[in-house]
């Protein structure tokens, strides 16, 4: 009857989550409130079939990185972003602050695509919301903007270059960084 | 080219190229699938029964080669051209260069193209066979005092658009005459700062505009008739985005009236094939000719549906010298049909473009569905093209029961692994304004936001359950496989292994 | 039960349920799925909103359950259950105990079932009715003289059965009277032996038999109407395999005659909601009623295709107490539509029954396609139901064209993992007789031989070919693998692993 | 330009099978003929594109077993059994004479299902297509025969019982073996 401890992030909001093998159930407790919920794996790793208090759901575990957590589930004719991390990974992480680094924005491409051109160049001044290139994907052209106001640190990428979904594509620091 | 075709080359991709090789092979006739460096993988190429590569990924370099695509012509035998839409089909230098080598080209000849091709000369030619266009001066406007007679003629309120304008720029409305003064100079100084050219024309203004199409088929012999109206008022950016036929707004005069007019059209240019005339329809229901699309739609499958009819196969049969089997009174439409163009674009982030591999296809199935796709599970959308992945077509006895029938489908439609415009469908079919029909063109831009897409309130805690099970499990399974690795039998593949990395190390 | 339906329960699995919970989904009603612990994974479980267990495999401990089915109702709050077709669909003991229940049962009233469940008192009471029934002695023959005079009523040639008998045994033809005397006596004797009852009567032989079916459809308020015949001749082992509607045979007058015998047949049980009244015609075309199923039928879609119309919505529309929403002249049929039934059988070694993992499965699309399915990819066939995978329903304007594109969508069709009776037919849909549609209920038993099922001839090259590829590519990456086994960076699933061993070792 | 041999048994026939990469397209030669074609892999060992000769074919790879060079391969509307060996290991087998074994029959379960009787017991005689076994699966009972005339050495299952595919059920040898 040992409960794992899990924190799961989900439209940017942490649970607290435990679970429990119940028989051949399990329970599940989200910030202190358990359910109790069957599951059958149909592939393992790709498809489940959930029965939580009679409701009968099918789910795909679309994209998952076991190392850190990252899920894409897709459910109920939509899909969301889910990250799981063990208690004492979160813990540790928080301790001592994870990746996350104030003052800075990187512009990353949403998507693939050919960089059609840089609108700024390194030390320029750019406000919130300006575009900083633009990407062209299935012919449409993209306009990226920055999300803070600040100054361009580096430009990663050249005009006509192709670049894949989550690369680089600018730095913006903190004027005063 | 005359007589029977044997053999047909597609000169298209996605779903357009799948719709033609399946009339293709209900026919028994062998298809040609032409294809970009970037489409080797495409579903059209896999379907096909031969496939020739004819360049580079961007298509200016591929599918829009003439000379690439004559080559592949001669190269595999094919006797006939089926163009699809975009790229080449109302291309008349291609439809003269395929007549001038002798094959055949499953559209409208290239006259009836260059008529309609040009928006200027075809309104001139329209007015001048009888057809009804949208009123206002054939030509650029001197002073306020023209402006206002010809207004008067037209009747408030008009619109005022730069001759050299396009896509929503240089356009203003005037209600009344009071406002045209002023109203003018604007315009006219605005145009001469964005185009370098002041002429400005004045138009009819359409109040809430709806555009609503015929489907025409004519054939070498002279038969030409309609097979009703499609309503494509649901349109972002110009671009439709649902379509269906009937229109709610077309009674039985009215798609006569329409028809007819449309008839006219497909006989002033001497059409042959399947073509569309499209109409912008006003308030009042009053319609207006705009412009003609010498091709195939990519929304002909609801009046396939309402019609019962295969319009490829209708292509095929009058390119092939054959007159049409139905005069128009034996032309009847039964049912309602909607068709969810699915886009790969994220509504959720103003429609960003989303490319990648498809990791999961679920397809909805049952009564009244007819999905006319172009991708397959594990296929990797290419940067390169238009983003239309697919068609969903519901077909169903009254407009109620299709939208009824689009709701549910939609909860079987699984797309994974890339961002696709369902969450909007979703959205727009519970909409009263839609429900009741009640659109324009502008519908989209004026009652769609982001933030107003949904999911079901039950999704977070089952991603949340499924996803911390597949870890919780990962994690088990890979703990006990730790401790198992050394204990396993070794296959013959790291056997094999094994043993070159000996010999390997000892050379 | 009265009034509006909120939530029903199906009482059956597989793709009759899907097809069902498919139009509650439509009309926004929940949906109650019960299954056997040998369905946890079904596809009907998955598309349900709820799902009961409802015991194990077979189905006598759990679909032909009464009471389990009575309890998942109370515990779902359901108030009307579905019963397909099969299990418990025309039970009259269910039926009537879910209304003394207060539940409603989306299907015709106990006393009508019972009337058609007993095949000599339908026999009986619609002679009574005057229906046309096959003529023969309604009693055991005595000697050689009553059997020649009734024959001679009748008309020869005729057929000799046992009382007791079925499935083809203890069954004789009698061509002419100089036949009748050993002709009895040796189906006497053959009846005495097999069945240890000596009685025999006489029928009218039906030559060249086909079967051909009404739909017919019944409300509450007295209503009736036909839905046109369904052709349901192609069968093995009385298990019918294509449905077909309209039928090749039948014309306007012929339908119009069939039909009202049915609202005939329906009127003289009272029925209500969907049946249909199955009739055996002869070589002449004449008709003879044979039965009437007191349920939805497997083909259903294709007189759904056909009148355009949702059979299982009309029924709980019905069941909700409304009235029919057409008259009968209003049904017009339009087109053509044929169902392939997809089971899990092989058609190669003489249909043997196939089960297991569906490891890849793609299924046809584009115009005309309807795909009713009971199966996904990845689903694991079990071994203790009916092997009915799915049904595919083909649309088109003429018959020709329905079978050009059947064998279109079949082209496409991959369901791999299980073997499947899709080139059973592949090979039907090749056979001249069939496409001329002159054919009976004996076609399959005379005219298929498994040697004559056909793969393309380019296939054993191919198959070669990829899996040379495959054997070589996997060598190749293995070896590879395992040079660079030492190598690798250890993901942190292997530490913990690691970690784990050493601590266990340690302890 | 090495060229690997391969030795690959399809619908009862072996051929000799030689594969060599040719730039982007490999060079297959079957009993002495070579074709050129394109492979495209859209899915490692399950989906491939294959052009040959200009004829485009979508393949999946079904069923695979590595260690034994087992495949069943769909493409075409239809499946086909392939099995590969390495020309050393096709020499090596057959000189070994394989698994083969004469005078002998083993009835095995041809799919999953529940034996509902058998229809014979060890020390029977029987003769060549009589019912040994009635299996049943999905509501249908199949009766399953003997391919030779022979003794019944042993019934290896009893009434009742469920089996998976392949089980043996029951073995028959030759009279005077």
């Amino acid at each position: 009857m040992s409960a794992h401890r899990y924190v799961v992030t989900l439209n940017g909001e942490k649970k607290e989550v435990s679970l429990s093998p119940d028989g051949e159930r399990w329970a599940i407790s989200v910030d202190g409130v358990t359910h109790t919920l069957e599951q059958t794996v149909i592939e393992r790793d790709e498809i489940y079939s959930l029965i939580i208090g009679g409701q009968s759901y099918m789910v795909d575990l679309v994209e998952k990185n076991w190392d850190s957590g990252h899920f894409t589930v897709s459910a109920l004719a939509s899909s969301v972003d889910v990250t799981v991390r063990d208690e004492l990974e979160a813990i540790a992480e928080e301790l001592t602050g994870g990746s996350n680094k104030e003052g800075l924005f990187e512009l990353k491409a949403p998507m693939p695509g050919i960089v059609v051109k840089s609108l700024v160049k390194a030390g320029d001044l750019v406000t919130q919301g300006q575009g900083l290139v633009i990407l062209e994907a299935m012919k449409m052209q993209n306009e990226l903007a920055s999300e803070m106001e600040g100054i361009v640190q580096e430009i990663f990428v050249s005009d006509g270059q192709m670049v894949e979904t989550g690369a680089p594509l600018a730095r913006i620091i903190m004027e005063d960084a | 080219m005359a007589g029977k075709i044997t053999k047909v080359l597609v000169a298209n991709r996605g779903e357009i190229a799948l719709r033609v090789m399946r009339a293709l092979r209900e026919l028994e006739i062998p298809s040609v699938a032409v294809y970009s460096e970037a489409d080797r993988e495409a579903a059209h190429v896999l379907f096909a029964n031969e496939a020739v590569c004819i360049g580079p990924a961007p298509s200016t370099e591929s599918y829009l080669r003439i000379d690439k695509i004559l080559d592949a012509v001669r190269k595999t035998g094919a006797d006939a051209v089926h163009p699809g839409y975009g790229f080449l089909s109302e291309n008349s230098a291609f439809a003269r260069a395929l007549r001038d080598a002798g094959i055949g080209f499953i559209g409208p000849g290239p006259e009836a193209m260059e008529m309609m091709g040009n928006k200027l000369t075809a309104r001139a030619a329209m007015i001048a066979a009888g057809v009804r266009v949208i009123p206002g001066s054939d030509g650029a406007l001197g002073d306020p005092q023209e402006a206002l007679r010809l207004s008067r003629e037209i009747g408030f309120p008009v619109m005022l658009k730069a001759a050299a304008g396009g896509g929503g720029k240089g356009m203003r409305v005037v209600r009344d005459e009071s406002e045209m003064a002023s109203a003018l100079e604007a315009t006219q100084a605005e145009a001469a700062k964005a185009f370098a050219d002041s002429a400005v024309f004045v138009e009819k203004y359409i109040e809430k505009p709806r555009h609503i199409e015929i489907q025409v088929l004519a054939d070498r012999q002279g038969n030409a008739v309609y097979l009703g109206e499609r309503e494509c008022s649901i349109q972002r950016r110009h671009q439709k985005v649902v379509e269906e036929s009937p229109s709610p707004i077309v009674d039985e005069a009215m798609r006569r009236e329409m028809g007819e007019m449309a008839v006219m059209v497909a006989k002033a240019c001497d059409y042959e094939s399947a073509g569309t005339v499209e109409f912008m329809v006003d308030a009042h229901r009053d319609f207006y000719f705009l412009e003609m699309n010498t091709r195939l739609q990519v929304e002909h499958p609801v009046t396939e549906l309402t019609y019962n009819v295969d319009l490829v196969k209708l292509q095929i049969a009058v390119a092939g010298g054959e007159a049409l089997p139905f005069r128009q009174d034996e032309l009847v439409p039964h049912g309602w049909a909607m068709e969810f163009r699915i886009y790969a674009e994220d509504p959720a982030t103003d429609f960003l473009p989303s490319t990648g591999k498809i990791l999961r296809l679920r397809e909805p199935g049952g009564p009244g569905i007819r999905h006319d796709s172009g991708i397959y599970e594990k296929y990797d959308v290419p940067i390169f093209y238009d983003p239309l992945l697919s068609k969903l077509v519901v077909y169903g006895q009254t407009r109620v029961e299709v939208i009824q029938r689009a709701r549910r489908a939609f909860t079987e439609f699984v797309i994974a692994g890339i961002r696709t415009n369902i969450p909007f469908h979703q959205w727009l079919l519970r909409q009263p304004a839609f429900e009741k029909g009640d659109f324009d063109t502008h519908f989209i831009d004026t009652h769609f936001r982001p933030e107003y897409l949904k999911q079901d309130e039950a999704l977070p805690f089952v991603a949340l359950a499924a996803a911390t099970l597949a870890y919780h499990q990962h994690g088990r399974r890979m703990n006990f496989a730790g401790l198992q690795a050394f204990s396993r039998r070794p296959s013959k593949w790291k056997l094999a292994a094994r043993k070159e990395a000996v010999t390997r190390r000892q050379s």
